[in-house]
């Protein structure tokens, strides 16, 4: 459970506290509990998140302040100079143990039937600080389980502990208040308000930031126990707002999204859209697995020796004649391959940008209007030689072209410019699911998606960052930077690239874009089992 | 008794020894990597220690961790008659992967040297065969990593479905077979 | 299987390859000699053909979970591995097992010692040709394993020992059953004495074969019955006494000459007393809890579990998370059937281990075997590989 | 009624004959070696089975027994092994280790012997009782008498190869 504070652009004066008899130097006015947990303390809380307000409904961060005869929950103590904090007396602990008793009391036996058991922040809690037998013998309070809640969430309000975290979101984040508490004491139950539903389009963060497992994403419910999971690092490819997120998977197979859980960086802090959430969909559903040369499929060998030729063919004639497609769907990486390959090895040749055109889809939280992640990225590998997607339409029209090398999915042409292309000397189109292109193309090479390749994307603020391969290739899909340098190979070019991050290097020389731009070490995939509760 | 040993080597090799510890009674001196032989060498001839025996040696990696150095080697010696042990560990960076040989100290070192070699892939200075021991030379890679997946095969014998799957790729066919007992 | 090999070609040394798959190489071993006459002049010691990869698979599980795999150690005697991995654990979790819990350890460890011992009788007599002992010790060991059946609920592969005391307590008379057993395994005992120790053939291949001296042996990191038939004092249990050991009143047989005859008379003798241990346990195991209740070691009872959510999280978290040490490392040594069995644990506080390594006794063994051949004649390969007892489970893990 | 009365009756005699005189080649590698030895001990007499004699020469043996985890380092010993006994041959698969690798599912081990030779009987168990060991002894025997050959992965392997137009192969190794 690793939180970081926030870093705020005037730097607070620091003022001397003491926790525990240990000196400190602490912010001002900060948020006491943060700071604890900024220098790596141990203390629990269930209620409070760094991106929300305080409530302190829980009362699990309870320490001591020197003369206050009471304790006081941390998260809502300012620091203040001179501050002696008390967070390891037995009586601070004593008081935690007889919190989580009480959040306990009336929690129903469901772990082993729970979504979110292994990642519990009451069941971490509960073994940090209180494992002790339980002392109650009444029956327990029941409320309604599996509550319908919304297209995505399904409720169980037996588990609730009411931290409001929800609540809050709904009301601060997003400004959609769908969510309340409703009745008093022990019948107090988590519900949406009178006539509505919680189908928000940002509703699943409810579901990351429940401590327990009340709010469950029907998507992920009963499909794998969360310590089966490992988490791979990088970055949603729903559009150009480059949330990072962290990949689960199990055996080559994806399960979830996730924001990564209370960091607090620039883009998307610790949200994600529900859009981007399901994204992770497409990299299993219907893909191209095997090279295709006039809709028959046949190993790599044929299909890169035709897309060779051709290219050889055309290179000897006049190189105008060649067209090369970046996309705005694949990695810089790929990109950059593309643009070496069109812009210094087939001199001449045009170079376009194939892009899906900017919807209306987005909104002022997260999400952006343009689906594309990676335009701004691929713009800066066409060195701004590359046209758009119309131009290569009205070029095809005019018949200016012989020879077409598409990257990536985002080809959109009207039927005119499909039927030209189509009847070109060499149609080639490097994809990872069928579509209109796909199946004009003469040679149709199956590619990889963002979560099988190690790259970088920049996004709509010019920030590069870092994708981890988290599965394995579908079948005999390949990086689109490999394709093209197999290409190159054929054709006679010496294009050489063995690994994406030597590719990286080259380009964050040549590109002054990727210059402060940082590859980053490599992460293996970290299983969530024994690495402790993500809580 | 074994804080003694400790206590004499640090007056012994003062520059020599980075760091000491003692958890649940193992007394651990962390060493100079160039060190380790005179270390060792005096440990066994010093009379009063006489560390005759190189009870076990290993390494470890700690790329979960995060450490660096990535690679440590851990030397446990024992005293036959004064019954007294001492710990020894060397950090080893992944840069400069090589450690000096106790090969020609200990006869067991000679064996357990080609172990760690084997599975950590930790090189040692004059040692006099440093082979594979327990996997085959066949073998690519050293299991023991932390970024070795644990269950990547490297076959001997080539599997029937190996060869039918190469078939079906050549053929241009989906490579996932369904196999009985499960082709892993 | 007869090649000739080029590294070990020399003008005058036909090369014979021992092994993989050898009637005499119990488990897998390749020992590939060089021969002038009959005469042995080079000798390759090839280790590993039963590597499963021990350390990687601990590394992937939890430290309960470790506990099969360590029975499949030295699979001839699994309590002894069970009892020096849960020392282990303890050492770094800083907890002891109650006194009771240790007396059962102590109990079924000698048992699984006579197990061991009498095993290596029957490989090694059966090795040299004599079939009849090993008859003889087949009765005597199932005899044994039906007592570690009762307490275990396995023959061979027990896991009965837990972290923090074992898993339950002995079931019922079999204090009786034991007592009146251990005689009946003595009359095993004398009667493999009396077939072979005086045996004129026997007495030829094992006098004065392979010896080695207490400093090579100390050198070779020897331990256990092997080291001790060199004539070094040294037992785990006498030097550095753990669990109940020195309340026990028993003997260490200590040879002179360090051949295979001494290290074979030192494994007869140890059966003896382990079976004097077995008696004093018997007599002194007090009642008691056999194991402890710490709740962030010891999983809770199923009816609590099953109807209390604080026992089910406790439970829950025991299983997925595992056990969580503090973060250090131990070395922690047993006295196993072939000599100190070490486990060097390092722990970075999760529920994994990051290290644990396990020191094989007979490892040592094999890497003074090519030492110990040659020079001998090549009927000599048999009885001193016998009596190293190579375990592949312990050797190559 | 005639010739095939007579061979078949004739294959029917030999079968019985040689299900009872099973000459096993042991291949003991691990800790299912040890419920061997038991096998072969007072108690539980392999002998009444007519498969106690062993034969540590594969050209004397018909009967395979692989005992104990088989790892890839030992994957050419045993197949090399397997095609030097004379036909006909049959494979027990002593162990869970031996016929699916067991609870070692990593770089080392070979995930069940029937990757690389076919097995007419697996055992389950980690190790196996004897007794187990000996119902297997029985169905082998069994197999024998109804003349049966092999297990349902090697049928699968040949399918396989004959719908691909391989060369069949003798021996799952491929």
């Amino acid at each position: 459970m690793s939180d970081e504070k926030k870093t705020d652009e005037k730097v607070p004066e620091l003022v001397a506290i003491t926790i525990d008899g240990k000196s400190y130097q602490a912010p001002k006015g900060g948020n006491l509990l943060q700071f604890m947990l900024g220098e790596g303390l141990e203390i629990s809380y269930f209620c409070w998140h760094p991106g929300m307000s305080v409530v302190a409904v829980c009362r699990q961060c309870l320490v001591g302040l020197k003369n206050m005869a009471k304790l006081v929950p941390a998260c809502q103590t300012v620091i203040g100079d001179g501050m002696e904090v008390d967070n390891s007396s037995e009586k601070v602990l004593d008081a935690r143990r007889q919190l989580l008793e009480f959040t306990l009391v009336n929690h129903p036996v469901d772990c082993p039937i729970c979504d979110k058991a292994g990642e519990c922040v009451l069941q971490k809690h509960y073994m940090d600080w209180d494992h002790q037998p339980s002392k109650i013998d009444h029956p327990k309070v029941h409320k309604p389980k599996a509550v319908d809640l919304g297209p995505r969430i399904v409720l169980d309000d037996e588990r609730c502990i009411l931290c409001t975290r929800c609540v809050r979101f709904m009301r601060e984040i997003v400004g959609d208040p769908q969510l309340v508490i409703a009745n008093r004491g022990n019948h107090a139950v988590l519900t949406v308000a009178p006539g509505r539903r919680l189908d928000h389009p940002y509703s699943l963060n409810t579901v990351d930031i429940c401590p327990v497992g009340a709010l469950t994403d029907k998507d992920f419910r009963f499909k794998i126990r969360v310590w089966e999971l490992s988490a791979t690092r990088s970055v949603c490819n729903g559009c150009a707002t480059g949330c990072r997120c962290e990949v689960h998977h199990r055996r080559n197979r994806i399960y979830r999204l996730v924001p990564p859980r209370y960091k607090n960086h620039d883009i998307n802090e610790s949200w994600m859209c529900d859009y981007g959430r399901y994204t992770y969909k497409a990299v299993a559903a219907d893909r191209l697995t095997l090279p295709r040369v006039r809709g028959q499929e046949g190993g790599w060998d044929d299909a890169l020796g035709r897309v060779a030729d051709a290219l050889k063919k055309a290179m000897g004639g006049d190189r105008s004649r060649i067209g090369v497609a970046l996309g705005a769907d694949a990695t810089n990486e790929d990109n950059f391959i593309a643009a070496r390959l069109a812009l210094q090895f087939l001199e001449g040749s045009r170079l376009y940008l194939a892009a899906e055109p900017i919807g209306s889809q987005g909104d002022t939280f997260l999400r952006d209007n343009d689906p594309n992640p990676n335009r701004a990225g691929a713009e800066a590998c066409g060195r701004g030689k590359a046209a758009s997607a119309e131009q290569l339409g009205a070029d095809l029209k005019e018949g200016k072209l012989d020879v077409l090398l598409v990257v990536g999915d985002r080809l959109h042409l009207d039927e005119e410019a499909m039927g030209k292309a189509a009847a070109l000397d060499c149609f080639a189109i490097q994809a990872t699911h069928p579509s209109a292109a796909v199946s004009k193309a003469q040679v149709v090479l199956p590619a990889c998606m963002w979560a099988e390749v190690d790259g970088t994307i920049t996004n709509r603020d010019r920030k590069t960052q870092r994708l981890r391969a988290a599965v394995a290739p579908v079948d005999f899909a390949r990086p689109h930077w490999e394709i093209l340098v197999q290409i190159a190979r054929r054709a006679g070019l010496t294009l050489d690239f063995s690994s994406a991050s030597a590719v990286f290097r080259a380009m964050s020389e040549e590109i002054e874009l990727f210059g402060g731009a940082e590859w980053g070490r490599e992460i293996p995939p970290q299983l969530l089992r024994y690495a402790g509760s993500r809580g | 008794m074994s804080k003694q040993v400790l206590d004499r080597l640090c007056q012994r090799f003062p520059e020599a020894v980075l760091e000491t510890h003692g958890f649940r009674g193992d007394e651990t001196a962390v060493v100079r990597r160039e060190e380790i032989g005179a270390i060792v060498r005096w440990l066994r001839d010093e009379p009063g220690l006489e560390m005759s025996m190189l009870t076990d040696m290993t390494a470890v990696d700690f790329l979960q961790q995060g450490h660096d150095p990535r690679f440590e080697v851990v030397y446990h010696l024992f005293s036959v008659p004064h019954k007294h042990r001492l710990r020894l560990k060397v950090q080893v960076p992944e840069q400069d992967i090589q450690v000096p040989s106790l090969a020609g100290l200990y006869k067991i070192a000679d064996w357990l040297e080609r172990e760690i070699w084997d599975m950590y892939g930790i090189r040692f200075k004059g040692h006099p065969n440093l082979k594979r021991i327990l996997l085959y030379e066949e073998f690519v890679g050293h299991p023991l990593r932390k970024d070795y997946p644990k269950d990547r095969r490297q076959p001997l014998v080539r599997r029937p479905e190996n060869e039918i799957a190469e078939v079906l790729a050549r053929r241009g066919k989906a490579r996932s077979l369904p196999t009985p007992g499960g082709a892993r | 299987m007869t090649t000739t090999d080029r590294d070990l070609e020399a003008p005058d040394l036909t090369t014979v390859n021992m092994g993989p798959s050898h009637p005499a190489m119990h488990g897998t071993i390749h020992i590939k000699v060089g021969l002038e006459g009959e005469l042995i002049r080079k000798a390759e010691v090839n280790i590993g053909y039963l590597h499963r990869g021990f350390e990687k698979e601990a590394e992937a599980h939890s430290w309960q979970q470790i506990f099969p795999y360590t029975d499949r150690l030295n699979y001839v005697s699994p309590m002894l591995n069970n009892v020096g991995y849960a020392l282990a654990v303890e050492k770094l979790l800083g907890i002891t097992a109650p006194e009771r819990a240790q007396y059962l350890r102590v109990i079924v460890g000698e048992i699984a010692r006579i197990c061991d011992h009498l095993t290596y009788m029957a490989a090694q007599t059966m090795e040299m040709g004599a079939f009849t002992p090993y008859f003889y010790v087949m009765k005597g060991r199932d005899w044994l394993w039906d007592l570690l059946e009762e307490i275990s609920g396995a023959r061979l592969t027990h896991s009965y020992v837990r972290i923090g005391g074992v898993a339950w307590d002995l079931p019922e008379g079999f204090k009786e059953k034991t007592l009146e057993l251990l005689p009946r395994i003595d009359t095993v005992v004398v009667e493999l004495d009396k077939l072979m120790t005086r045996n004129r053939i026997f007495l030829d291949r094992m006098q004065n074969i392979a010896v080695i001296s207490a400093e090579e042996a100390v050198s070779y990191g020897w331990t256990g019955p092997c080291l001790r038939g060199s004539g070094v004092d040294y037992d785990v249990r006498k030097t550095h006494p753990y669990l109940v050991y020195d309340r026990m009143d028993f003997e260490i047989p200590i040879g002179t000459d360090g051949d295979n005859m001494d290290r074979y008379l030192v494994r007869m003798e140890e059966m003896r007393q382990s079976a004097r241990i077995i008696r004093q346990a018997l007599e002194q195991i007090p009642p008691g809890p056999v194991c402890t209740d710490d709740k962030l070691v010891v999983i809770p009872r199923k009816a609590a579990t099953y109807n209390t959510i604080e026992e089910m999280i406790n439970h829950f978290k025991l299983v997925i998370d595992g056990i969580r040490p503090p973060v250090g490392e131990v070395y922690s040594y047993t006295e196993a059937g072939n000599g100190e069995l070490g486990f060097y644990l390092v722990s970075d506080g999760t529920g994994r281990p990051v290290k644990c390594r396990v020191r094989p006794p007979c490892f040592m063994g094999m890497a003074a075997l090519e030492r110990m051949i040659t020079g001998h004649m090549v009927a000599d390969v048999i009885p001193t590989f016998d009596t190293i007892n190579m375990i592949g489970g312990e050797c190559d893990r | 009624m005639g010739v095939e009365f007579a061979t078949g009756k004739l294959a029917d005699a030999v079968n019985w004959a040689r299900k009872f005189s099973l000459f096993q080649y042991p291949f003991v590698t691990a800790c299912c070696g040890m419920e061997y030895m038991a096998l072969w001990g007072p108690r539980y007499d392999v002998a009444r089975f007519g498969a106690e004699f062993p034969r540590f020469s594969p050209r004397q043996a018909d009967m395979l027994m692989v005992v104990g985890t088989v790892t890839e380092r030992q994957g050419p010993v045993l197949k090399r092994i397997y095609e030097q006994i004379t036909e006909p041959k049959w494979v027990i698969s002593f162990g869970v280790c031996a016929s699916s690798g067991g609870f070692y599912q990593n770089y080392a081990t070979m995930p069940g012997i029937d990757h690389i030779i076919p097995v007419d009987v697996y055992i389950p168990g980690c190790p196996p009782r004897p007794e187990a060991v000996l119902d297997a002894l029985i169905m082998l025997q069994q197999k024998i008498q109804d003349g049966k050959g092999w297990s349902q992965r090697q049928y699968w392997v040949e399918r396989e190869r004959e719908r691909l137009g391989l060369a069949p192969g003798q021996s799952a190794g491929g």
